[in-house]
């Protein structure tokens, strides 16, 4: 029961919707199935903020080290949520007054909004902003030419480095526009670092790329018939019924 | 030791710097905004006439802060300092872990869990699931101008009861009840994506890389350099697919063309290893453009 | 603003518009009068292929006056109304929700606005009809101030029918039949006991290496099954190889560190390593404390993972799973503490720092391989197999593809394009262009 | 030397990146962009569009990614602004909702006798949705399955722009402007891709190469990190020199300089770093 029915759900569910990609007729139900998952992802959510009460609140209780920064993301949690919910500072849809909760939630100027724009955007972006840092300092200590794979990688990741800005214009912007040899069209300002890097992208990454995906893409449907079939039913957990 | 206290010394000195050039260009790291009176007369027919009035406010720049209209706004100015202050507490952990850092941070948890959590309820719950199960009482609290003609969808309790199984998980029995929905979840997407990824990932790509070996213009002069390109192409994905034969061994023919192959995937990884540092880099630059010009004003 | 000239005159006007408009404008102070435009020519309708039978595409061709680069433009739009005909039986309304009461339309079908296209466009969808319903349309041009031209109808009404089959994508059925059939045959082979051979996979040696080496060295191994959910099939992988790994660590007595980033990838992760240590006949070496989350958001997992590596200096750092921004942070602190590091992952975005900091890396396809051929089991090596015939289909029709366009183009060169005359050659290739890789169905 | 270079602590490293950036940032330097084909590509196909076309523009980006991508969107914006289209903003990620307000207010502010007070005319706002790719697969098939109203509650049908809008196959172009998942890729596997929907993205670095092999079939351009809003800022400036003018539309340009001097950084640790790593490996095995 714990384990057969689930497998059974996802079997039938998934092979519905491989069958109507090709039946016009019930293409609706796909559509149907998608606005569902949507409504599960959104109270996924509420299943996330529960995990997290969960956590900080045995921190809290069992005084462990640093219990103090769990209090502070409670807080955090419960106000944001309050001002959220509540709609605090929003004023009602312009067109229908009477109706006091009628305002758009993220209305700028209330207070949800007010999270959002002072404290949510900061802090995202800084902690992606970190990143840069972390790069140059995996730039000095770890990108090392090991073997040959990895110095064709760094090779190449310094001529689009340098291409990618104004650098290239500096280096290498003298190369003039004529042929190398005969009329087969290579002249030598292809070698500028910025037509060079372009055609990294253009002839090199591109069949990179698409094998990638060619493998993935295969990678994914024979790991979702293993799901479907019910090999891989490690999604449902080892615990119980193993 | 030593190093550390110049760093140290220089932040100070930086943050010094910000807070007198604040105090000397006025106006720097305040945010002035203009009232827009709203005046919405009830919407209703049988209610009496009424005339709702309040304000919003619309942020602008300093240089009109003289203006009629236009007034210190208090709470924004607040939130810019906020900001700022999350910004440098985030920074200060390259610096070494302290607890300015790990208050922030704690601080972020908190507000991005809420964060989420409004948003799915307000879009998702309220406009897909009650709006669609009881429009009458969604028309009468949040959406007073739905169509009156709508009826309620009973289709849409199927999810209502998925969700309600999901959450089941969070209860201390039973959780197992949680897989079913999970169930219909992950048969969806395997469903979805197995098509999906097949039409535009496999198909779609096999079909781009189809193209001659050889390439003649118009006047039948072979195009060289075009019939170079397209020959690369067409090499590459093959000697990477190659590669990523898991049938036969390495040897032989097979394991030039697959060397061959992981080059090409080296060169991948180079250029894309490069988008991603600019990726960083225009966000580093990002943050330092709000501190220096938002905040500071520089 | 618009030119204002006599109906009989305009056809021979058109060379001179550009040149008129310009005159125009200064007499723009005239009172405006409505005006007609040339209609639209060659207004037809037809069923789209391939759908529940609701929608209809209409084509035309474009009003005279509608011209690429006149300024101001004579033709702003196009107005499109229908009409539908046919007996009282779909007149007949079902109210929904109160099943007993019937209401017969009254109303005499006219023609109504459906929807409009921009100026330059000659064709629309519409995509709400009825199935089964005839109907009729009709396109108007409109320009400014209320200039219209004469409304143009389609001459027999047309249907909308449900195709129960989409025929557009019939070869793609083929394919995913093709390979969705060949994996199930390989794992059905592979259940009855038929060897499936699989190549040796690189990454897999430098993994023992590693272990051993953390042995000599008496320090610790550190495995970070990536930052997402046990649903993600990158994880499900990763856990595999956990299960590899920790035979190994049991067999040469080194301590393995397993921090996860979700508590159900936790509870897996140790009955994994439980198993592994039992099958390796070490049971009383494993450790349950040693595998342990820390927490959901991504950057504080980070940040104590890194803080344990500069702490304890694992002398070998495994990554597998699914990573993003923070798998450049962890190899790049586990570089600095001197570790060996063996990664494995599919996120192409995060490679490239995997490939450049670590020892070896598992790219991509690779590293589901690794954990298929690991896994020991041998239904998850057919589904690679299946993969692998998928490869095979993918790659003769691409081979094949390319040397008949090459044949193709050295045939035709040089000679004019024939409009009417297609060589063989040529009508393959635009087949299997089109058909078979494309929407063009059988 | 060596030595020290071999135990230099990471902070100093730190500290040059931040001077690195930070200063061409105050200094406020700009190089001239030469747009690449790809952008030209894009500018076009926004620009060959008659004017007051349809566009949807889908902004999936959040605060963290604005860095890189408002400059695309403001350019996106500004440069559909010029040409009078009927825009109509949507967003995959919850915090997009702000970043369509940034959109909103460059139109109301820069180009008020176009749009400001045409809500619902001239452009409409339909907000946020959850469920990712699912979202995708609705709006191309049937707009009002998902989006029942727009983000002020108001109905579509009452709307004028989305009365008679079907799905999103009616419009004239899709602009995507996206940080990660769900965004640019999904767009294509479940929008461009299997309904042809001319679309153009703007996307982040990292995403970059893996969008680039979906041109020119599925996709007709793309922008790609902050040099692909540089150089289609200065494309919209060739076209329309009175956007010169204005600073804020030059944002991609004035963040190009930094970006060159941390490559230029970054090359240089490189390098550093393996001279410092084949130096070690001579003394090891010597």
């Amino acid at each position: 029961m714990k384990r057969t029915v689930p497998l059974l759900i996802s079997a039938v569910t998934g092979f519905v919707l491989i069958g109507t990609a090709f039946i016009p007729m019930f293409e609706e139900w796909g559509n149907d199935a998608m606005a569902w998952f949507n409504l599960l992802a959104a109270f996924a959510f509420i299943l996330g903020g529960g995990n997290l009460l969960k956590m900080q609140l045995q921190k809290i209780s069992a005084q462990q080290a640093g219990w103090g920064y769990a209090a502070v993301t409670l807080i955090a949690f419960f106000v944001t949520l309050f001002v959220g919910l509540a709609k605090v500072g929003v004023h009602p849809n312009a067109k229908f007054p009477e109706y006091s909760w009628s305002g758009n939630y993220l209305e700028e100027g209330g207070a949800f909004w007010w999270f959002f724009e002072y404290i949510f955007t900061p802090l995202s972006a800084t902690m992606f902003a970190l990143l840069a840092f972390y790069i140059s300092s995996a730039a000095f200590r770890a990108f090392r030419a090991k073997n040959t794979e990895a110095t064709i990688l760094l090779i190449i990741a310094v001529i689009v480095l340098l291409g990618r800005t104004y650098a290239s214009e500096w280096l290498t912007g003298g190369f003039p526009n004529e042929p190398i040899f005969g009329e087969g069209g290579i002249t030598y300002s292809d070698f500028k670092l910025d037509h060079l890097s372009q055609i990294i992208m253009d002839d090199f990454t591109t069949p990179g790329m698409r094998a990638i995906k060619i493998g993935i893409a295969l990678g994914v449907a024979s790991t979702s018939l293993k799901v479907l079939l019910g090999v891989d039913r490690s999604y449902l957990g080892s615990d119980q019924e193993a | 030791m030593k190093q550390s206290t110049i760093i140290w010394t220089l932040l100070m000195v930086f943050g010094g710097l910000g807070l007198i050039s604040v105090q000397l260009f006025r106006g720097k790291g305040e945010v002035y905004v203009r009232e827009v009176p709203v005046e919405a007369k009830s919407s209703s027919k049988t209610s009496p006439e009424q005339t709702y009035r309040w304000s919003t406010y619309q942020e602008v720049s300093a240089k009109e802060k003289d203006d009629p209209g236009i007034s210190f706004s208090f709470s924004r100015t607040l939130g810019l300092w906020v900001a700022a202050f999350c910004t440098l507490a985030i920074f200060s952990f390259l610096y070494g872990d302290n607890p300015l850092y790990k208050f922030t941070e704690a601080v972020f948890v908190g507000v991005s869990a809420a964060y989420a959590m409004v948003v799915g309820f307000w879009t998702e719950i309220v406009t897909n699931l009650y709006a669609k199960l009881l429009p009458e009482l969604a028309r009468m609290s949040f959406f007073p101008d739905m169509e009156s003609d709508v009826h309620s969808d009973l289709l849409y309790l199927i999810p209502l009861v998925l969700s309600v199984l999901l959450l089941w998980r969070l209860a201390p029995k039973g959780n197992w009840i949680a897989r079913w929905p999970l169930a219909f979840f992950i048969g969806a997407t395997a469903g979805i994506r197995l098509i999906s990824y097949l039409e535009t990932d496999f198909i779609g790509q096999l079909q781009s890389t189809v193209m001659p070996f050889i390439v003649f213009s118009a006047d039948g002069s072979m195009l060289w350099f075009k019939s170079l390109k397209n020959t690369v192409v067409i090499v590459g994905v093959t000697s990477c697919m190659v590669y990523f034969f898991f049938s036969v061994e390495h040897e032989g023919i097979v394991k030039y063309i697959s060397r061959l192959g992981i080059w090409f995937l080296m060169v991948t990884f180079g250029a894309s290893f490069a988008y991603t540092v600019m990726g960083r880099i225009a966000l580093l630059s990002g943050r330092l453009d709000f501190l220096f010009n938002e905040w500071l004003g520089i | 603003m618009h030119l204002r000239k006599n109906v009989v005159i305009e056809r021979l006007m058109i060379p001179l518009l550009c040149f008129a408009a310009g005159m125009a404008q200064s007499r723009a102070d005239e009172p405006p009068q409505a005006k007609q435009l040339a209609p639209p020519t060659q207004f037809r309708a037809e069923d789209v292929d391939g759908d529940a039978g609701t929608a209809i595409d209409l084509f035309w061709t474009l009003s005279p006056d509608d011209e690429e680069d006149t300024k101001p433009r004579k033709v702003l739009r196009y107005v499109i109304s229908r009409k539908q005909i046919g007996g009282s039986e779909e007149a007949v309304v079902l109210e929904s929700g109160s099943p007993f009461v019937f209401e017969v339309e009254e109303k005499k079908p006219e023609f109504e606005e459906i929807g409009e296209a921009t100026y330059r466009k000659d064709t629309f969808r519409d995509s709400n009809c009825e199935t089964g319903v005839p109907y009729l349309y009709r396109i108007q041009a409109f320009g400014p101030d209320n200039a219209t031209s004469p409304a143009v109808e389609i001459k027999e009404p047309v249907i909308a029918t449900l195709q129960w089959f989409n025929l557009q994508r019939s070869w793609f059925a083929v394919f995913v039949f093709l390979i969705c059939g060949s994996v199930i045959v390989f794992i059905e082979m592979a259940r009855q006991g038929k060897t499936l051979k699989i190549r040796k996979i690189a990454g897999l040696e430098a993994i023992k290496d590693a272990v051993g080496r953390a042995t000599e060295m008496g320090r610790s191994c550190l495995f970070v099954p990536g930052i997402q959910d046990i649903n993600d099939i990158q994880t499900v992988a990763g856990i595999t190889i956990l299960s590899q790994v920790a035979k190994t660590t049991a067999d040469y007595r080194a301590t393995l560190e397993v921090p996860t980033s979700r508590s159900l990838v936790m509870t897996t992760a140790r009955d994994t390593v439980e198993a592994a240590y039992l099958q390796a006949g070490r049971p009383d070496e494993y450790n349950e404390d040693d595998i342990y989350y820390i927490t959901d958001e991504q950057f504080g997992y980070v940040a104590s993972v890194t803080g344990k590596m500069v702490r304890d200096k694992p002398a070998a750092c495994f990554y597998m799973g699914a990573f993003y921004a923070e798998s450049l942070i962890l190899a790049e602190t586990g570089n600095s503490v001197g570790a060996i590091q063996v990664a494995g992952t599919a996120m192409p975005t995060q490679l490239p720092f995997f490939v450049a900091a670590c020892d070896f890396t598992l790219i991509g396809e690779e590293f589901f391989a690794a954990s298929a051929y690991l896994s020991g089991e041998p239904q998850q090596l057919g589904s690679l197999k299946g993969q692998d015939f998928g490869k095979l289909i993918g790659g003769i029709l691409l081979l094949a593809g390319c040397l008949i366009m090459t044949i193709s183009a050295f045939e035709s060169r040089g000679e004019p394009p024939a409009e009417d005359k297609e060589t063989f050659l040529q009508s393959a290739q635009i087949y299997l262009k089109e058909n078979i890789l494309g929407k063009g169905g059988f | 030397m060596l030595k020290i270079l071999q135990n230099l602590d990471r902070r100093w490293i730190f500290l040059t990146m931040f001077v690195a950036v930070s200063v061409p940032l105050i200094m406020g330097t700009t190089f001239p962009e030469t747009p690449s084909d790809q952008v030209l590509a894009v500018f076009d196909a926004v620009d060959n569009l008659p004017d007051g076309s349809n566009i949807v523009m889908a902004l999936d980006y959040d605060p963290a990614s604005a860095g890189e991508l408002q400059p695309m969107a403001s350019a996106f914006t500004r440069h559909c602004a010029l040409k009078k289209h009927n825009i109509y903003f949507m967003t995959l990620w919850p915090q997009g909702i702000n970043m369509i307000q940034g959109s909103i207010d460059i139109l109301n502010d820069e180009y008020p006798e176009t749009y400001k007070g045409k809500y619902g005319t001239k452009y409409v706002n339909l907000g946020f949705r959850a469920g990712n790719e699912g979202v995708i697969k609705l709006v191309v098939e049937d707009l009002k399955k998902s989006y029942t109203t727009d983000i002020h509650g108001t109905n579509l049908d009452n709307i004028p722009l989305t009365k008679n809008l079907k799905n999103i196959q009616q419009v004239d172009l899709l602009a995507n402007v996206s940080a990660g998942y769900p965004g640019s890729q999904e767009w294509v596997l479940y929008g461009s891709s299997p309904f042809d929907i001319p679309t153009v993205v703007g996307c982040t670095g990292v995403q970059a190469p893996i969008m680039l092999p979906y041109i020119p079939d599925q996709l007709t351009g793309i922008l790609a990190a902050i040099k692909g809003a540089a150089e289609y800022e200065q494309a919209i400036i060739n076209h329309y020199p009175d956007l010169a003018e204005n600073p804020k539309a030059k944002e991609g340009l004035i963040r190009m300089g930094p970006q060159l001097v941390a490559h230029v950084l970054l090359i240089s640790l490189i390098v550093l770093g393996n001279v410092i790593y084949f130096m070690e490996r001579r003394q090891g095995t010597a």
